[in-house]
């Protein structure tokens, strides 16, 4: 792949980015507000969760985005090492902190949702603790994109750990399937799903997904703009040598 | 398969003398061992109880000490380039190195555990079962190790950075090496079977992932 | 409207979620006007990209596999 | 074997270090590679050695390789490649088994050719940066490969080892090597072919 090539591709995804971005916004919005209409005033409390169930229109959404956010990196990840894609490296990048925000929001109300309904904030069960995995993984990948000035080699070492992290994630989920039942009983309830909850919950999902493809856009728009900081400054300083 | 085994005897004598070989391991093995009673207090049953964690959290740690050097000096020193100009595929150099530092940091550890047991009140049954684990199970943690070592090599400045990316990897070598033991001390005995397949299941992936995972974090690092 | 016993958990959880994907927009906003910002001085200041200030002088690499 | 590269480029870090060079060697050919300092000339090696990719052009050698180019070649580099707690021998051991070539001369006599012979048992931790270099010479002999790159292959010795040194690249050449010397020194050699970096940008 020639430095040409490799250049008109994210101007390309700048120019259609730059199109989709107000679309993409302003559906977010608007399916988060209807959301949280049907979320509140438009629907019934849940005959055996009770208004609790109000947190259900938050916290699905979050969790999803945030295994979302993996996969797409992990897809990213391939096109890093196999295509040596740029857009790739940059997506890697630009998602990692979305993917660690929406960890976060899954473990917070998913913990404010397990108190009044399970009587504790945390058991060490399964989805919890490869979800808790989950969002430390974002966390070291963040770190690396920290940590590792050369953009071309932090995208290839993340993309190595996100494989490697895609491999053991469902490793992990089982392990802890199996300790947890030969521990202790799975005292997890699954609620009933009723048709007043339907519309607040995919109204929301779909708000979020939104949600996160415009924050994922900017992000990546960002940090294309930053590379081009980045090779203006050092070709600048390369004339003066 | 001779500059393989050249590659594992130098790991090995290297380890030996300039890391101390497995004296540094042992020690810090003995020390995590004798600290947590101190934690948890001399109740000799909830010892005999959680002594198979003890020991594999013990082992988990020793594994990890020396692996951060592993790449690093040999990047070092220019070794690194030789070995890539060697003939072997990348792959088998990470897989031999990962060989000889576990036979001079893992085995002894493995071979230590049951004077390790002893302070912490495990029937001999137990600690058959604990050395059979750590034997099958050790190997999985140092390739493991080995990925860290090698990002290590590509991140540069990692120190502990590395050591928290690679952990959440040991989870399930973890928990299925101490569910197998704690089947023989709590019970019941018949829920062996299956973690120790488990395990023997999770170092096979671990000789496979571990490899080629830190060859790509070496490629990666190039510069 | 009333949230029953547990109206604290579901506020927390909203109030929670408000908090953090406010915070990332904000970031990413102010991010992306720091990126441009920067760029626009740049080019205000005549520093040109490696793409457009070698123009059509090189020839095209040719494809490889 | 001829060695070519062609429409080498070279970007790290965002920073066009060089581009579009190339080059082409046969048999008993030099090819002495000179420029400022940061222009490139360990980076070329490191890409001919395949320690690094190229961000674009080819590096082949005609008739095909058996095997990896780089097992093909020697890399003598800034940094020597010795172990510090291994003796010398122990070294050149190591590295005539993992190279797993024959056709090498015994690590005694590749000791002999560059007058280490008495440090043989010593470890590498103990020799001074000279001598050093001149075991990483010995591994030159130990293991043979037709290309060598060496990159500022006369650092560290003193005058009578850069003539020895002069002689080994010499006989090597005559024997139908292939070499890649990157420097900023005079080498002790006739120069076939050169190419000068850095003048590009």
């Amino acid at each position: 792949m020639g430095i040409t090539t490799t250049l008109a591709n994210p101007t390309r995804f700048m120019s259609y980015s730059g199109k989709i971005l107000p679309v993409t916004w302003i559906l977010a919005l608007v399916l988060i507000v209807a959301g949280l209409y049907y979320a509140f005033p438009g629907s019934p409390p849940d005959y055996q969760m009770g208004e609790v169930v109000r947190l259900m229109y938050v916290h699905p959404q979050a969790a999803w985005l945030a295994m979302l956010t993996y996969v797409l990196m992990a897809v990213a990840a391939l096109g890093t090492i196999i295509w040596r894609h740029p857009l790739a490296d940059v997506l890697q990048k630009a998602a990692a902190p979305i993917g660690a925000a929406f960890a976060l929001l899954g473990l917070v109300t998913g913990m404010l949702w397990g108190q009044p309904t399970w009587g504790t904030y945390w058991v060490w069960d399964a989805r919890l603790t490869s979800f808790l995995i989950l969002f430390i993984m974002f966390l070291g990948l963040i770190a690396i994109w920290a940590t590792v000035e050369d953009p071309g080699r932090a995208a290839r070492i993340a993309a190595i750990l996100t494989l490697v992290g895609a491999v053991n994630l469902p490793i992990i989920y089982f392990s802890v399937q199996i300790w947890s039942t030969l521990h202790q009983p799975q005292g997890v309830l699954q609620g009933q799903t009723d048709a007043h909850f339907l519309p607040p919950m995919f109204l929301m999902l779909g708000g979020y997904t939104f949600l996160f493809i415009s924050i994922l856009l900017l992000r990546m728009r960002t940090e294309i703009l930053g590379r081009r900081v980045r090779s203006m400054q050092l070709t600048s300083v390369g004339a003066e040598a | 398969m001779k500059a393989f085994l050249a590659i594992v005897r130098q790991t090995i004598t290297v380890s030996f003398r300039s890391g101390g070989g497995p004296l540094v391991g042992l020690i810090f093995f003995l020390s995590v061992v004798i600290v947590v009673p101190f934690g948890v207090g001399p109740d000799l049953n909830l010892l005999s109880r959680i002594g198979p964690a003890i020991i594999w959290i013990g082992a988990l740690l020793a594994t990890l000490l020396g692996l951060d050097r592993l790449f690093q000096d040999d990047r070092d020193d220019g070794s690194l380039d030789q070995l890539q100009m060697a003939g072997l595929p990348l792959e088998f150099v990470v897989l031999a190195k990962a060989a000889g530092h576990w036979i001079a940091t893992g085995l002894p550890l493995v071979i230590a555990a049951p004077v390790f047991g002893l302070f912490l009140n495990l029937s001999t049954a137990a600690m058959g079962v604990l050395v059979l684990t750590l034997l099958v199970g050790t190997p999985a943690l140092t390739l493991i190790g080995v990925i860290g070592g090698a990002l290590m090599v590509a991140i540069r400045r990692g120190g502990m950075l590395v050591a928290v990316l690679v952990l959440p990897f040991a989870i399930p070598v973890l928990i299925f090496g101490v569910l197998a033991v704690s089947a023989i001390v709590v019970g019941p005995a018949d829920s062996f079977g299956l973690p120790f397949m488990l395990l023997c299941a999770t170092t096979l992936l671990a000789i496979v992932v571990g490899p080629v995972a830190g060859a790509g974090a070496i490629r990666a690092g190039r510069e | 409207m009333d949230l029953g016993d547990h109206a604290g958990f579901i506020i927390g959880g909203y109030l929670a979620s408000f908090v953090v994907i406010v915070g990332l927009i904000v970031l990413s906003v102010n991010q992306s006007r720091k990126a441009r910002a920067r760029l626009a001085e740049l080019e205000a200041r005549g520093v040109r990209r490696r793409s457009e200030a070698r123009p059509a002088a090189r020839p095209a690499p040719e494809a490889k596999a | 074997m001829r060695l070519t590269g062609s429409g080498l480029a070279s970007e790290r870090g965002g920073r066009l270090i060089f581009e579009d060079v190339g080059f082409d060697l046969s048999d008993g050919e030099l090819l002495a590679i000179t420029g400022p300092n940061g222009a490139g000339k360990s980076t070329l090696l490191r890409i001919v050695a395949g320690l690094l990719p190229a961000t674009e052009g080819r590096v082949a050698a005609t008739p095909e390789t058996d095997g990896p180019l780089n097992t093909f070649m020697h890399y003598l580099g800034h940094r020597d490649g010795l172990k510090a707690a291994l003796t010398v021998r122990e070294n050149l051991d190591f590295w005539q088994k993992t190279a797993d070539s024959d056709g090498g001369i015994a690590p005694l006599d590749a000791l002999e050719r560059v007058r280490l012979l008495h440090a043989v048992d010593m470890p590498a931790a103990y020799l001074s940066a000279g001598m050093r270099r001149r075991v990483a010479i010995a591994r030159l002999l130990v293991v043979r490969r037709p290309i060598w790159l060496l990159d500022e292959p006369t650092s560290a010795l003193d005058a009578r080892s850069e003539g020895e040194l002069g002689e080994l690249i010499a006989g090597h050449l005559a024997g139908g090597g292939l070499v890649l010397a990157a420097t900023h020194l005079k080498l002790p050699v006739p120069i076939t072919k050169s190419l000068v970096l850095g003048n590009a940008a």
